[in-house]
């Protein structure tokens, strides 16, 4: 009896050795990996954005038969927003099939991991939305890109629309700011750019921590209640979100008053909030909710075949449809590498190429059928972000409302951020950043 | 069955003392570390790809947590001290590690940089030690497990430590030993390994000893131990700094070798659980335990994780992350009924019968 | 060899307990008991004398179904209470079945008080409470020491209380047999007489069968009907008290007596005449 | 008897009206007597008599409330056990204070800590002072257990052991420390006859060959009128009788308090 | 180095090798002896050291030529050392079986007229005390464990003796080697008494020739070097340990290590791994009832692979040990089987490292032997006797036969007398018999031939057959012939029986004492559910006098088969309710039978066993070692025998 366990055991030890050998794939396909989470504190927020990704990668395959005829062979890891877990799935993932050509981390935790190794490795990370702010600066850090925007852009878009709210940002004197958010890197990003900003405008700046996953806040908001800021700017994810509205409302703080990032943006974000929700403030990563174009082809060669990752309800929530857009800059790099590189699976060198030369314009959008989802996008040698528009929406008890105009960061105040910040990082690892006036 | 002990008769109490009196096991632990240095070698020059996997992503975390297992069970398992502290610990030896490593520059050695974090983790290991001498037991675990949130705060606030990184997270790189470059992960696990080996020796020695003789004397019965002359204030002390020290080491190794950047978060309470269920189910008061135990909480859910992509199985991968929970809480709880006494004494029973084989008893 | 002519067996035709080539073996690895039978009749004192680490807490153990707790397991062998098998049952089972144990080094709840300690025995009957005023009476009865200390706590009243206290726990089950692991342990002479003494009259008072295992062969020999002797694991040797007594290997080894008086502590010989068990 | 001749009459400690309280108890009242160097004093009385009380007052581990204890001539108010172990008082436990999760050796070894002296760094490295230091003191350990006829047990954890093989261990470790004063508390509760002939014959050798003086509580009267020297009586903290064995035996109020008819 | 150095040639006499060993091999070690936790290592510079100050101090004590010196203990070194230190000397040491009580060591003091006795301890010290009561003669007491002795008066410790030996050695440099120059090969070297199985013991001298000239003709075709390894456990006064241990010790350099205690002899056996072995018969059996009986504890597996693999072994292992061809398929297995369990089963038992093992004294079992063989240990058998300085046959190497006690060593002739007798002649034949010229001239003849009391005879390829003792043959009342041994050897090749006691001479038919074995009927039992209290309750079962009454038939079944001993079947039997012993008697202390001791005391059962009677009232006396006597009775059974019919077709050999 006791042998049989024990011979359990060792069997268990000795198969874990064996994680590397997968299976062999085909040779015209294009290994994706995809580290997502749809189990732990995260989950809401985390399903939605894989289901995402996973319909649009499907629908490349079905109607166009692949990218140019590379079909695409995408595999899930369960990170659980563990950043050891996942740079496990990476380490795992990443020599599969074609190999990977990139990897998106969903996680700021996974993404400053990866950064260390993407050089070495020679793969691209996409942290599109999120991940390390002066890593849009290519020059540094050539193998990262924060795509469509950081957190330092993201806290610039909601201080403007503050700033502009109150009359200019000069009226920003004397105002007191808070900023609850999640005690990660993920969370205190945006305090260098707050910070700054509130030197600059003379306003007063709190940033105010909350221990993951961020259901415990009474104390914070508590703090909050006793100090009557004017504002509250939340950086939260999954629960946290939920938990910041419900303890807002609780402690009468004005939903109005609260601007989240675009990670606390979402239908899981408000809808646990119920009424108390209304009122609500959030950036938006460029799109919102809703259905576009593109959603029709994704009924017709997705849902209809039942190949769906989700109910046809769920599509098109804020989420999901920012996992298609994920998936979509992810293919589109793969395209424009295709074109130098020919038609076949591309390496992760060549599809930092081709990320570094993404750009779509307006009718490239329209033509994928994205138009009113994002706007053109550039990305260059020293601008890895490629966009840094945002808006900002409102929850009006049933949906999401865009409230403002565009916004673009400020790259007066960004970018010398971002050079220092680089500088800093550079010297610290000891990198020669390349000359991006060199390269084409 | 393999033990062939007949004609293995000892001479001299230096042999009978020996960590591995009998032969087989002498050899088997020898050609174990051999290989252990020399077989990944190969398989690097064989399979590339692979071997990165099994570098970083298997050996390298398997190695730093059996160290980090190793020193708590020093505490814990030798000298009784319970300890939720381990993560702040852990964190203790990263931090001091990487302020010496980042403003030191003369001396970036990691080998130096390691000691120094072992060292300052031995020391607030002394310091969160003094309770244990008033204080048993639960009420022990309590107080160290304010050390772990407190150790956690201060690297989250004390901005000097993360050298003002906008995010609270740092990042290291280029890493020499005795101005040898490690950049590849075999030379990240080899440097690891070393370490490990050589810290393990040394652990065995103390245990072995008068020094772990005077542990297992107050983890057994403080009273007696004061009554034959131990002070145990000095030996709780010594328990809590070679246990720190150990776990400070691991800890900077976790962060240099393992994630190269890391965040407060890293080292937070989970740390602290994860290691101490590696000794609890490696088993208290072994050494191989800890090793055991690593292995088992560093390895069944990797190995969970994938079985079903083994077995041709297709699953979504929230379905397999549940089962993954599922079957290793369930793991954890038979292998705690079957053997309370951790997978160190299932190894001593298997290693009975082998020796008595083909006897059962 | 069975010194007597009479062996239990034929003293009640079927003994209330019976154990039949017990072997155990602790942790797998360690035969602690190699084939041991005894019986205990209805209405008897049986004794198990033998060395420390001979098998008699293990024996006993092995009846009380408390073994597993300890890692040792019954790989062959049965134990027969009243004709039925009880060595697969819970220890909680075999005491609703009247039979209960009384650990060696006593177990009592230190901090509770002496008649908390005696009401935690009478959980096996649920909550008939004028059936456990009863009991209480009988255990006040049988030791009225415990009836002057009924409010003290337990951990601070004196070694032979704390034994008394056990036994009086014992009986709040009303049990048909006890198994009585060490009841002179640490007690002073006087103590022990007394213990022995309402053992005794338990025994013939209320018809309690006994199994005790004791190292005071003296005490042990003067107050059972029959005993065993345990060498190693195994029954060396079995009779009446009486005739135990009189063996010669039982004599030197046991009761400490060299030809005509008892043998001084002072002048004891670094060997040992081999015991012949005969 | 060749025992007797060490028995100088020198008196090595000395108790002088000790009283000792817990709460409003009185465990010990106004308690004198005293151990002469080299001779066996058995302490004996009912059970909750105060006799391990007396033993704890010796090595320091209570701190009795009145009275003077003089060890080696030197008067002590206040001393914790490791001191008393650094002078040289070694005991034993009634309900056996070994430590269980470690082997006999190991238990053993442990009563020469006081003796070894080498450092964390040499002990790690095993090397040298530390290995040499050991197997010295193995070597001695070593001699205990051939003397106390443990040897089969030697690599067994002790909390496997039975009970009267952990007493005898635990005498081991007493003996290891090479005390001048050895504290035996119940040393032959739960022996049988054979065991206890051990036993006693280890306790006389002990105070032959070393010279060891020993005061022991013991039960079995057999044992403590055939071996000790002296015997103090205690009932219900109180001294009754103080005398050599057949003195105490004839007393009155010892048979009445603890002896009993019989026996 | 090997024997045929020139060295040994000029060293005649043991103190004069041990000399040469300390010169030739100083820091090699001789004795070995487990204690304080470890073995114990002497080399032999250090046994010549201490050896000689033990002899010198012997001398300040005035031991001197033709002393006798009482060994009595356990194996030790130095009692081991002690004997060549009295034959420095020109003493003679005489070993005492340490298990005997006070009278019979009482006698042999007597007869040896020693005046200086060693012991080990105070067991001994005791007996020895009460014998100096006694006899008059005995002056000096040297005692090696001083443990309890302290309140002893007029004792010398081994130290004590080996200090006053420095002293004299330091005042009288040159006094011992001229002491050691002195012996010669032809001086008598040690004497042994054998108890024998009737009468008196007899104290064989033998000279230091005999013991060295049989010693190294044993070893030299043997090969044994100063790299072998020994364990010496049986006792010194038993001629086997003597020339093994002590006499091969000394000449081939071999390490002769001492146990712990005799409770510890299979660990000690196991740690030791001996290269050189020596187990009488019973010892053999007993491994194996226990390797047996801790096998059907085991899982249905391993009991299987057990039992298979045990199969192949009896086929092909004798085969593959002799060098005969076997299949390469058996020879695969064989391998295999080794791996799993023929490797382990020698680690446990300690004979993994073994190259010569030798059995002798009684008849072995086919079965047993195999057993060892087919294991791949170089089980073989030897002839001798203390007369002949123990070696008179050997198996050859890679020519063992079961049913042969093997061919003559080299010098040792070998005549069969016209009654069956087997007589030898060689190096080693005794010198005399110490006082007893009647029985020396009984035993040996004038040219050197000795009785060997066996009767026997050897077969074409000049192989030894052993028939049985010549004076225990006799023929039952119809003529039939009856060879007891024969008979009882047969019993106890069952593991169940421990002992049997065969009667017949000048009967009518044959009948049988059985002594059981506890430990195997005990297991039996347990497995049986057959439950038993005591040895005596045991060997009282109807279900274990059934058990034996299988073995007893069986053995009949075999007896049939041999025209000339079909008469001779076991027609009933009991069982005794008390071990055979030597304490009572009833064996000698080599634990032979004393056939008409027993035959004495148990008349009244042997009346029974012939009266037709069923049960019969068993009461007798036991001796205790320290002379008290206690009481054994009850009834005993006797069970009847159907005979066997002659095998209708018999087998052509």
């Amino acid at each position: 009896m006791r042998w049989g366990k024990l011979a359990f055991v060792g069997a268990a030890l000795a198969a874990s050795g064996l994680t590397f050998a997968g299976p062999a794939s085909a040779q015209n396909e294009q290994f994706i990996p995809g580290l997502v989470y749809r189990t732990g504190a995260y989950a809401p927020n985390g399903i939605p954005w894989a289901n995402g990704v996973a319909d649009y990668y499907n629908l490349i395959n079905e109607r166009d038969g692949g990218i140019n005829g590379v079909k695409i062979l995408y595999e899930e890891c369960e990170t659980a927003y563990a950043t050891d877990r996942g740079v496990e799935c990476y380490e795992r993932l990443k020599g599969k099939g074609s190999g990977a050509p990139f990897v998106n981390p969903l996680s700021t935790g996974i993404t400053f991991a990866l950064i260390e190794k993407a050089p070495v490795d020679k793969i691209p990370v996409i942290s599109m939305g999120y991940g390390r702010s002066e890593s849009r600066d290519g020059s540094v850090f050539p193998w990262v890109f924060p795509l469509l925007g950081t957190y330092w852009s993201a806290a610039d878009i909601i201080v403007q629309h503050i700033a502009k709210k109150e009359g200019g940002l000069d009226k920003l004197k004397g105002k007191k700011i808070v900023l609850v958010y999640h005690d990660s890197p993920y969370g205190k990003e945006p305090i260098a750019l707050l910070t700054e900003r509130a030197k600059m405008h003379g306003f007063e700046f709190t940033p105010l921590p909350v221990t993951h996953p961020g259901v415990e806040q009474k104390a914070t908001w508590l703090q909050i209640r006793q100090s009557r800021p004017d504002y509250v700017l939340l950086w939260g994810w999954g629960v946290m979100n939920s938990t910041a509205i419900k303890e807002a409302a609780a402690v009468g703080f004005p939903r109005e008053k609260m601007y989240g990032v675009w990670w606390s943006g979402a239908e899981p974000d408000v809808r646990p909030a119920e009424d108390g929700a209304k009122g609500y403030n959030a950036a938006m990563l460029q799109h919102g909710a809703g259905k576009f174009a593109i959603h029709d082809d994704i009924k017709k060669f997705v849902y209809d075949k039942g190949k769906g990752a989700t109910k046809w309800d769920e599509v098109g929530e804020v989420l999901y449809n920012r996992g298609m857009i994920n998936a979509m800059l992810n293919i589109e790099a793969l395209r424009i590498a295709q074109k130098k590189f020919g038609n076949k699976p591309m390496t992760g060198e060549q599809a930092r190429w081709g990320l570094e030369n993404l750009t779509l314009t307006a009718e490239d959008v329209k033509r994928l059928g994205f138009e009113g989802l994002i706007r053109p996008i550039k990305v260059s040698c020293a601008d890895h972000e490629g966009t840094r528009a945002g808006r900002i929406q409102q929850w009006d008890g049933k949906e999401w409302k865009v409230v403002s105009d565009w916004y673009e960061s400020d790259d007066k105040v960004l970018k010398p951020m971002v050079e220092a910040a680089a500088k800093k990082y550079a010297e610290e690892k000891k990198i020669t950043p390349r000359d991006c006036s060199k390269e084409n | 069955m393999l033990y062939r002990e007949a004609g293995q008769f000892k001479t001299s109490y230096s042999a009978d003392q020996a960590i591995f009196p009998i032969l087989q096991d002498r050899l088997f632990v020898i050609a174990l570390i051999v290989l252990a240095f020399l077989a990944p070698v190969a398989l690097a020059a064989a399979a590339p790809g692979l071997a990165q996997y099994l570098f970083t992503e298997i050996l390298i975390p398997f190695l730093v947590f059996s160290l980090a297992a190793v020193g708590l069970n020093i505490l814990v398992g030798y000298c009784g001290q319970v300890s939720l502290g381990t993560g702040g610990f852990m964190a203790v030896g990263a931090y001091a590690a990487y302020n010496l490593w980042l403003r030191v520059p003369l001396v970036n050695d990691l080998i130096i940089v390691f000691l120094f974090g072992g060292l300052m983790a031995a020391a607030v290991g002394i310091l969160f030690g003094l309770p244990s001498l008033r204080i048993k037991g639960f009420y022990l675990a309590v107080a160290t497990l304010a050390a772990q949130f407190f150790l956690d705060w201060i690297v989250a606030r004390v901005k000097w430590l993360t050298n003002y990184s906008s995010s609270g997270s740092v990042a290291v790189g280029n890493l020499t030993v005795l101005g040898i470059p490690i950049d590849t992960p075999m030379a990240r696990y080899l440097v690891i390994l070393a370490v490990v080996v050589v810290l393990t020796l040394v652990a065995k020695n103390l245990v072995r000893g008068h020094i772990g003789r005077s542990w297992m004397a107050i983890r057994d019965m403080d009273i007696a131990a004061e009554i034959i002359g131990f002070r145990p204030l000095r030996t709780k002390l010594l328990a809590f700094a070679v246990s720190s020290f150990y776990v400070g080491v691991a800890g900077a190794m976790y962060g240099f070798l393992r994630l190269g950047a890391w965040e407060p978060l890293a080292f937070d309470i989970n740390r602290s659980f994860a290691i101490l269920f590696m000794v609890i189910i490696g088993g208290l008061g072994s050494i191989l335990g800890s090793f055991l135990g690593a292995a088992f909480i560093v390895l069944t859910p990797i190995m969970l994780n994938q079985l079903p992509g083994w077995l041709g199985l297709h699953m979504s991968t929230a379905l397999i992350s549940h089962l993954e929970f599922m079957i290793f809480g369930v793991m954890i709880v038979f292998f705690l009924i079957v053997e309370p006494h951790g997978l160190a004494r299932l190894w001593a029973i298997a290693k009975e019968k082998l020796r008595l084989w083909p006897f059962p008893h | 060899m069975t010194v007597a002519q009479a062996s239990p067996a034929a003293d009640a035709a079927t003994p209330i307990l019976a154990v039949s080539n017990v072997e155990v073996i602790y942790n797998h690895v360690i035969l602690v008991l190699k084939g041991v039978s005894l019986q205990v009749p209805d209405g008897g004192i049986v004794a198990l004398l033998g060395a420390n680490g001979a098998g008699k807490s293990t024996t006993l153990k092995t009846i009380s179904c408390l073994l597993r707790a300890e890692r040792g397991d019954v790989t062959k062998g049965t134990v027969t209470y009243r004709g039925e098998r009880v060595d697969q049952l819970t220890p909680n089972e075999l005491v609703r079945r009247g039979v209960i144990q009384v650990m060696e080094g006593r177990h009592c709840f230190g901090h509770l008080t002496v008649e908390e300690n005696l009401l935690t025995g009478a959980f096996i009957h649920g909550n008939n409470r004028r059936q456990t005023a009863e009991d209480l009476e009988k255990v006040y009865h049988y030791f009225p020491r415990l009836r002057q200390r009924r409010a003290s706590q337990a951990g601070y009243t004196s070694g032979g209380e704390q034994q008394m206290t056990a036994i009086g726990r014992a009986l709040m089950s009303r049990p048909r047999t006890i198994l009585l692991d060490e009841p002179s342990m640490g007690l002073a002479p006087q103590l022990v007489e007394e213990i022995f003494e309402i053992v005794q009259r338990l025994n013939t008072e209320q018809g309690v069968s006994i199994l005790l295992a004791e190292q005071n062969t003296n005490v042990a020999l003067k107050f059972a009907h029959y005993g065993y002797i345990l060498e190693n694991g195994r029954v060396v040797l079995d009779g009446d008290a009486a005739a135990l007594r009189e063996n010669e290997d039982v004599k030197e080894f046991y009761l400490g007596m060299a030809g005509e008086g008892r043998r001084s502590f002072k002048d004891v010989k670094h060997y040992r005449r081999r015991k012949r068990w005969l | 008897m060749a025992r007797a001749a060490h028995a100088t009459g020198e008196v090595l400690l000395s108790l002088e009206n000790i009283s000792l309280r817990f709460g409003g108890v009185k465990a010990l009242t106004d308690i004198s007597f005293d151990i002469r160097k080299g001779e066996i004093r058995a302490i004996i009385g009912p059970n909750g008599a105060g006799k391990s009380s007396m033993l704890n007052c010796i090595n320091g581990f209570y701190h009795p409330q009145e009275g003077r204890i003089t060890y080696k001539g030197v008067t002590r108010r206040q001393m914790r056990p490791h001191q008393a172990a650094e002078q040289g008082i070694a005991r034993t436990f009634q309900n056996i204070a070994l430590f269980k999760g470690m082997s006999t050796l190991d238990n053993i070894m442990t009563g020469r800590n006081l003796r070894m002296k080498t450092g964390l760094l040499a002990q790690a490295l095993h090397w040298g002072p530390a290995q040499r230091e050991e197997n010295e003191h193995r070597a001695f350990v070593e001699r205990i257990i051939d003397f106390l006829e443990i040897q089969h047990i030697r690599k067994v954890p002790v909390g496997r052991l039975p009970y009267g093989l952990q007493k005898r261990v635990e005498l081991g470790r007493a003996l290891a420390a090479e005390p001048e004063l050895l504290l035996l508390d119940e040393p032959m509760a739960g022996m049988n006859l054979e065991e206890k002939q051990d036993m006693c014959r280890f306790v006389l050798d002990v105070n032959d060959q070393f010279g060891t003086t020993i005061c022991l509580i013991e039960h079995d009267m057999g044992v403590v009128m055939d071996i000790s020297d002296r015997v103090v009586v205690l009932d219900y903290g109180k001294k009754i009788g103080d005398g050599t064995p057949d003195e105490v035996k004839a007393s009155p109020d010892v048979i009445a308090a603890y002896l009993g008819t019989s026996h | 180095m090997r024997l045929e150095t020139t060295a040994a040639a000029t060293a005649e006499t043991f103190p004069q090798i041990l000399a040469r060993n300390a010169r030739q091999w100083g820091d090699l070690p001789a004795y070995r002896e487990k204690d304080y936790g470890i073995w114990q290592t002497h080399t032999w510079r250090q046994v010549h050291d201490q050896t000689r100050a033990f002899a010198a101090g012997l001398a300040s004590l005035g031991f001197g030529r033709g002393d006798k010196l009482i060994i009595v203990g356990d194996n030790r070194p130095r009692l081991y050392w002690a004997m060549n230190a009295a034959q420095m000397l020109g003493g003679i040491p005489v070993p005492v079986y340490q298990d005997s009580v006070a009278a019979e060591m009482a006698y042999v003091v007597e007869h040896a007229e020693a005046r200086f006795a060693l012991a080990e301890d105070q067991e001994q010290i005791d007996k020895l005390l009460e014998i100096r009561a006694q006899v008059s003669g005995l002056r000096t007491l040297i005692y090696e464990d001083g443990r309890g002795l302290g309140g002893y008066d007029g004792l010398l410790s081994y130290d004590q003796v080996q200090q006053n030996g420095r002293a004299l050695m330091a005042a009288k440099p040159d006094f011992l080697d001229t002491e050691i120059a002195k012996g010669k090969g032809s001086d008598s070297s040690v004497m042994l008494y054998t108890s024998g199985t009737t009468g008196r013991p007899k104290g064989v001298v033998l000279t230091y020739d005999n013991l060295r000239r049989s010693a190294e003709n044993a070893a030299r075709i043997e090969g044994l070097g100063e790299r072998d390894e020994l364990l010496c456990y049986l006792p010194m006064a038993w001629v086997g340990d003597h020339i093994f241990s002590y006499a091969q010790g000394l000449i081939t350099g071999l390490t002769v290590n001492c146990p712990e205690s005799a409770a510890t002899v299979q660990t000690d056996l196991r740690e030791i791994g001996p290269t050189y072995y020596f187990a009488p018969p019973r010892i053999l059996e007993n491994i194996i009832t226990n390797v047996m009986i801790r096998m059907e504890d085991a899982g249905a597996l391993k009991r299987w692979m057990f039992r298979a693999f045990m199969a192949l072994a009896r086929r092909v292992g004798g085969d593959l040990l002799d060098g005969r061809p076997v299949g390469l398929a058996d020879r695969l297995l064989y391998r295999l089987g080794d791996l799993l369990v023929y490797g382990p089963l020698k680690n446990t038992l300690g004979l993994s490292r073994v190259r010569i093992a030798y059995t002798a004294g009684e008849a072995v079992g086919p079965d047993i032997f195999n057993f060892y063989r087919s294991l791949g240990i170089n089980m073989k058998q030897l002839y001798g006797q203390t007369e002949a300085s123990v070696f008179v046959t050997i198996h050859p190497n890679r020519d063992v036969r079961l049913d042969t006690v093997g061919k003559t060593v080299p010098d040792v002739e070998l005549r069969i007398a016209d009654n069956g007798e087997v007589l030898f002649r060689g190096p080693g034949v005794f010198h005399e018999y110490y006082k007893n010229p009647e029985a020396t001239a009984e035993t040996k003849t004038a040219d050197g031939w000795v009785h060997s009391g066996d009767a026997g005879y050897v077969d074409d390829d000049g192989h030894l057959h052993i028939i049985d003792r010549a004076k225990d043959v006799g023929r039952l009342t119809d003529g039939t012939l009856f060879a007891p041994k024969f008979i009882e050897n047969k019993l106890k090749f069952f593991p169940h029986i421990n002992e049997a006691v065969a009667f017949g001479d000048t009967r009518d038919f044959v009948t049988a004492f059985i002594n059981i074995d506890l430990t195997a009927v005990g297991n039996w039992a347990e497995r049986h559910d057959v439950a038993y209290a005591s040895y005596q309750e045991l060997a009282g079962k109807k279900e274990v006098y059934d058990l034996i009454a299988d073995a007893v038939a069986q053995v009949n079944r075999d007896l049939a088969h041999d025209p000339r001993m079909e008469g001779a079947q076991v027609q009933r039997f009991l069982i005794l309710p008390k071990l055979l012993d030597a304490d009572d008697g009833e064996l000698t202390r080599t634990r032979k039978v004393r056939r008409g001791f027993i035959a004495e005391r148990y008349a009244a059962l042997i009346a029974a066993l012939y009266g037709g009677r069923t049960t019969v009232h068993f009461r007798t006396e036991v001796t205790f070692e320290d002379g008290r006597k206690g009481m054994v009775e009850g009834d005993v059974a006797i069970r009847d025998m159907d005979t066997a019919r002659p095998a209708p077709a018999r087998r052509a050999a």
